[in-house]
């Protein structure tokens, strides 16, 4: 049987600007890691077609131990009240090699 | 009469078709890394092209060239603040992110510029190159303090919620000067044109082909993914209200009437420079200012910033602004 | 602490031919946002290799409150007996921000 | 001997490459987006290639060769339905699909053909290249009547099935033709041929290095991506059957037969311009068709069509097709 | 009234040069189909920047029935058994159209 | 002198720009393909050229090229692997993947070179670019033998540990030498070269404006990413540590210097098609041999032999390496 352990994660969609600020606060928070995927759009702050430097999104994926989390969320909002457009949302998952997501990021 | 000689320049009917293919609602689309590889494409080339000349350049025209394109980089946007203001349609923050894109210059409207001049057999000077270089980090820099002069003003009258954003202001205004600096396209533009000052004239030779060559192929390529992308956002500018959409064509005559005057007055140059010039004031950006607005002033609509750059202003300027500038420029600098 | 808000995030992975179709349903059932990725895939309707303008797919998320969600369902539903095919499926999340999937597109 | 020389030109020999790769399972990969690059750029040279011929055009041969296009355009699909439900090995809705994609026209297939003809030294008529244009959009109405009416006889056979069907068919009628007039690339090809035809000579002419010098180059790019795609297409041939494999090998020599006749008979054309119309019959549309066979018959099993005109169809007339068209052509109008 | 099922999702995401790879497990463990993003990021392995061939991740999608996925995960923990570098994570979905995803792939 | 006019070359130049762009943190960032389209040019484009030469070479003089390619590309990743191990900083494993790359070439830093070559008129023999396709798979194999036989050490050491490990390298091994064989680049690299060899040459001619007159844009392109990239990683190399680094330097110069010897001793080139040979032994692969190390030896960790082979010795090369083989060849063969 293989231990599925649960952890959260933690999904961010916003405009691909933000993304060496977002990959510094996962960084920062003690993230094991982070995935990207480039990705467009539409919501309160119009079209993102994805079709030139200035309106293609990014979607973050962060998996982190819910300790973490509280952490992350809090800079998120803080981003969010400076008037950045986020959608933050969190999952549920189960995870196959649990340990993986302890150990911080080394670089 | 030249306004309909430049409708039948190919990289303006490139626009037109994406334009058009929008408006019936084609489902034409170029795949989304394409018009990055062709601005890469158009930055390094016209950066090269303008390092060779630079490198043969007189220094006092030169100087001269940087300084009045820094001054139109500051001044600009000022008056682009005001009018916007004046409309009573939008905030100070979205007018100053607004304002920041009429500062700068559309490498695209130039070169289409280049493209109207060459098929009229004008010459122009090589200036305006080393001018479009420059525009750019001043106007983003004059946005970012216009945006903070806006952000306490803001503060006095609602303390309650301006105070964190004042906070933030400052604390990142250091990084976001040498964003404005260091952002991705000045340091292409401006590293290319090194490179073209600097390197062996011979192996510059061997460059020849890729960058002057198969060069129209690509402006005309290029502008056919700004006309689709124009076109979708021309359908925006109902959202967008019409005192905006005027100050979207205003605002490029007076850029241009601007431009015109400084490329013939203060520098001296002749219909084709003083053209361009005209065109350098009267372009908004649409590469460098944009992601500086988003990352800076998060609190304005960058729908406004966007449509009106690209929807309304670039449009305007590739049909029928050229022939104006030019028209403009062989009133003035023609009759010397 | 953070008021993470249960919602609904719908995915849909399909062929990027119905972007326009889905994209569509979306606006008028009312989202207040879209997003979209590129993506390939197998499935019954054979491979979609991704690399030719006709055999990619996209993936679509929507989050929406539970009772805009039923009727996306619907439409979706729909397609899906006229023969496209269609890989749906509604997830649980908590979203950080409630209030914005509140408000539709006014594009 | 002439099919062998075809194997010696570069472009057939990168579709090689890339069939070859495949075959033996190297992870010999294009980014998603090259493909599509290459297309682009490849519709907008053949397209502006075609509006410079067109605007030095003879009106009544151009009249006479758009007629038979669009003959050709909704002929061809019929006759392949009627072969397809023969084979009893598919329903009447993906005969349709597949069907359609028979009477449009391969654009890399065509361009092989054109460098074949060139390596060979073999002139050609122009009148082929707006033929090209005009043969997507009548392909896929025919194919989207043949699906109704399908969609009508099995409503007869199984009614309680069939009512759903016949309804979606009505509703979006409408916006199924406009789509088979405003597709991407009928739009792209229809578009840069208008620009060939008004730009100013002058200008065009710069546009050569891009639109000439490279081109051969490109194709040989594209093909390669396109043999690694058939490679991975035709490994699907097992499952789509010997009946139908054997369609997509008959069908493009009868549509290849029915192009020479039209070409020699119908329009006069020399050897060249008479091969090109016989592989305008030949040839399966793999850009324009899908997307609406997909969108329009969804009951159709894509890799049905897709293995057909990809995998099957595609490598024939490439490496076979077009020497036996040439053969065709020089028997009928090389007697002349 | 949408009949949704609850099926198990398996997120699996790695350097791209694992591909061929994980979709022959996933065809073997006989899943309806498959889908792939492409991604970039960063973990244990260091970053995968996205611009290189070399340094690439791929994010796989698999809905498969719970039974089928046990089997999915034996061969992804062998994988990481042997030092290939995997984040692996199983979310609860609910499908709309059920069915499919009981009919293993043909080709 | 030599080293300082390299400096001037516009694709070192380039090189140095993405650098820089990078160690000032600015966001200049290509599109993820844009690196992968530039590469499937040149390496078609070499391989053209390698085939066009390959059909007019001498078969004594080409047979004994390929034997030493082979030599190199067999021997070198051992001296590697022992200095590795000598470091004591990396394990076996690691030490096995970081030499394959050194044993394998870079085609970027082989172009650099001719451009070097050429902007300095210095003639060359047209055989280096065969033996630049022989390489990568010779180097795969090895890595792959010298990671195997560490797996027997280590389960010997640690006998529970290793049991699985040594299956598993079994298991693939027939899948990895496959692998090693059909890898995309190689195959991409040695077809293009059959198909220069094989192709009408009046067909090939047609190919000269794509894959000659553009090839120095698109190299400049490619090293400006290469140089973004180079950035990235050089900041890795405190965490890889000064021993690794040292190695990363030492390396190509023990590489260069073995290269530059059989260059001239063993294959009697010129001064020029020496300092080829000297760069084929300098440089590391960035291409073929990382995903063959990351699918065949996933216990090692990339980041090692990224920042070794894109951070540490590309810049070296490109920069200092090639000037100095450059002189290296001029001492012994230019004595001749
Ligand atoms: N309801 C939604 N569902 C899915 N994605 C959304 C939604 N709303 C916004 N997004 C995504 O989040 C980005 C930023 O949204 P916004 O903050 O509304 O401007 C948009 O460009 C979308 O890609
Ligand atoms: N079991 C599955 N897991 C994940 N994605 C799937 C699955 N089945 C189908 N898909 C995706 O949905 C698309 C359409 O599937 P289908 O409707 O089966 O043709 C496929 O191309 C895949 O990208
Ligand atoms: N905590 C995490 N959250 C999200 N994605 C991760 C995480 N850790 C690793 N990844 C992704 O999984 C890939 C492989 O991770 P690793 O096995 O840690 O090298 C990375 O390149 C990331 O894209
Ligand atoms: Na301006
Ligand atoms: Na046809
Ligand atoms: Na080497």
């Amino acid at each position: 049987m293989h231990r599925l352990v649960p952890e959260k994660l933690v999904t961010v969609i916003t405009t691909d600007v933000l993304e060496q600020r977002l990959v510094a606060l996962v960084r920062r928070r003690g993230a094991s890691g982070y995935t990207l995927l480039r990705a467009r759009g539409a919501g309160s702050d119009g079209l993102q077609s994805g079709n030139l430097e200035i309106d293609t999104n990014l979607l973050l994926k962060v998996i982190l131990p819910p300790d973490r989390m509280s952490g992350l969320l809090d800079d998120l909002n803080a981003l969010i009240g400076q008037g950045y457009h986020l959608t933050v949302f969190v999952s549920d998952v189960a995870v196959l090699n649990h340990e993986k997501f302890e150990r911080p990021m080394t670089t | 009469m030249s306004a309909f000689s430049n409708l039948l320049i190919p990289a303006v009917l490139f626009f037109a078709l994406g334009f058009v293919a929008r408006l019936i609602k084609s489902d034409l689309r170029f795949p989304p890394d394409l018009a990055k590889i062709l601005s890469i494409y158009l930055l390094v080339s016209i950066g090269l092209h303008g390092g060779v000349e630079l490198a043969k350049a007189d220094l006092g025209e030169a100087v001269a060239a940087v300084v009045w394109a820094l001054l139109l980089g500051l001044l600009l946007p000022i008056i682009g603040f005001g009018l916007l203001l004046a409309t009573r349609r939008v905030g100070p923050l979205d007018a100053a992110a607004i304002a920041a894109h009429y500062g700068s210059v559309s490498a695209g409207t130039f070169l289409t510029a280049i493209a109207f001049l060459g098929s009229q057999g004008i010459e122009y000077e090589r200036y305006p190159l080393i001018m479009l270089a420059i525009m750019e980090s001043p106007a983003i820099v004059v946005g970012l303090l216009l945006a903070s002069w806006s952000r306490g003003r803001i503060a006095k009258t609602a303390p309650e919620r301006g105070t964190p954003r004042a906070d933030h202001g400052n604390g990142h205004l250091g990084d976001i000067l040498r964003e404005a600096f260091t952002n991705g396209s000045v340091v292409l533009l401006i590293g290319s044109m090194l490179i073209g000052a600097i390197a062996n004239p011979k192996a510059m030779e061997s460059l020849h082909p890729f960058t002057t060559d198969i060069f129209m192929g690509m402006l005309c390529l290029f502008l056919l993914e700004m006309g689709l992308e124009a076109g979708r956002r021309f359908a925006d500018f109902r959202r967008v209200g019409w005192a905006l959409v005027t100050f979207g064509l205003a605002m490029p005559l007076i850029g241009g009437a601007i431009g015109v005057l400084v490329g013939d007055l203060m520098l001296g140059f002749s219909v084709g420079g003083t053209t361009l010039v005209g065109v350098l004031g009267a372009s908004a950006s649409y590469i460098a200012v944009p992601p500086a607005m988003r990352l800076a002033v998060p609190e304005a609509n960058p729908s406004f910033y966007l449509t009106l750059s690209l929807g309304v202003t670039f449009p305007f300027n590739v049909v029928v602004g050229i022939p104006i500038y030019h028209q403009l420029a062989q009133m003035l600098a023609g009759g010397a």
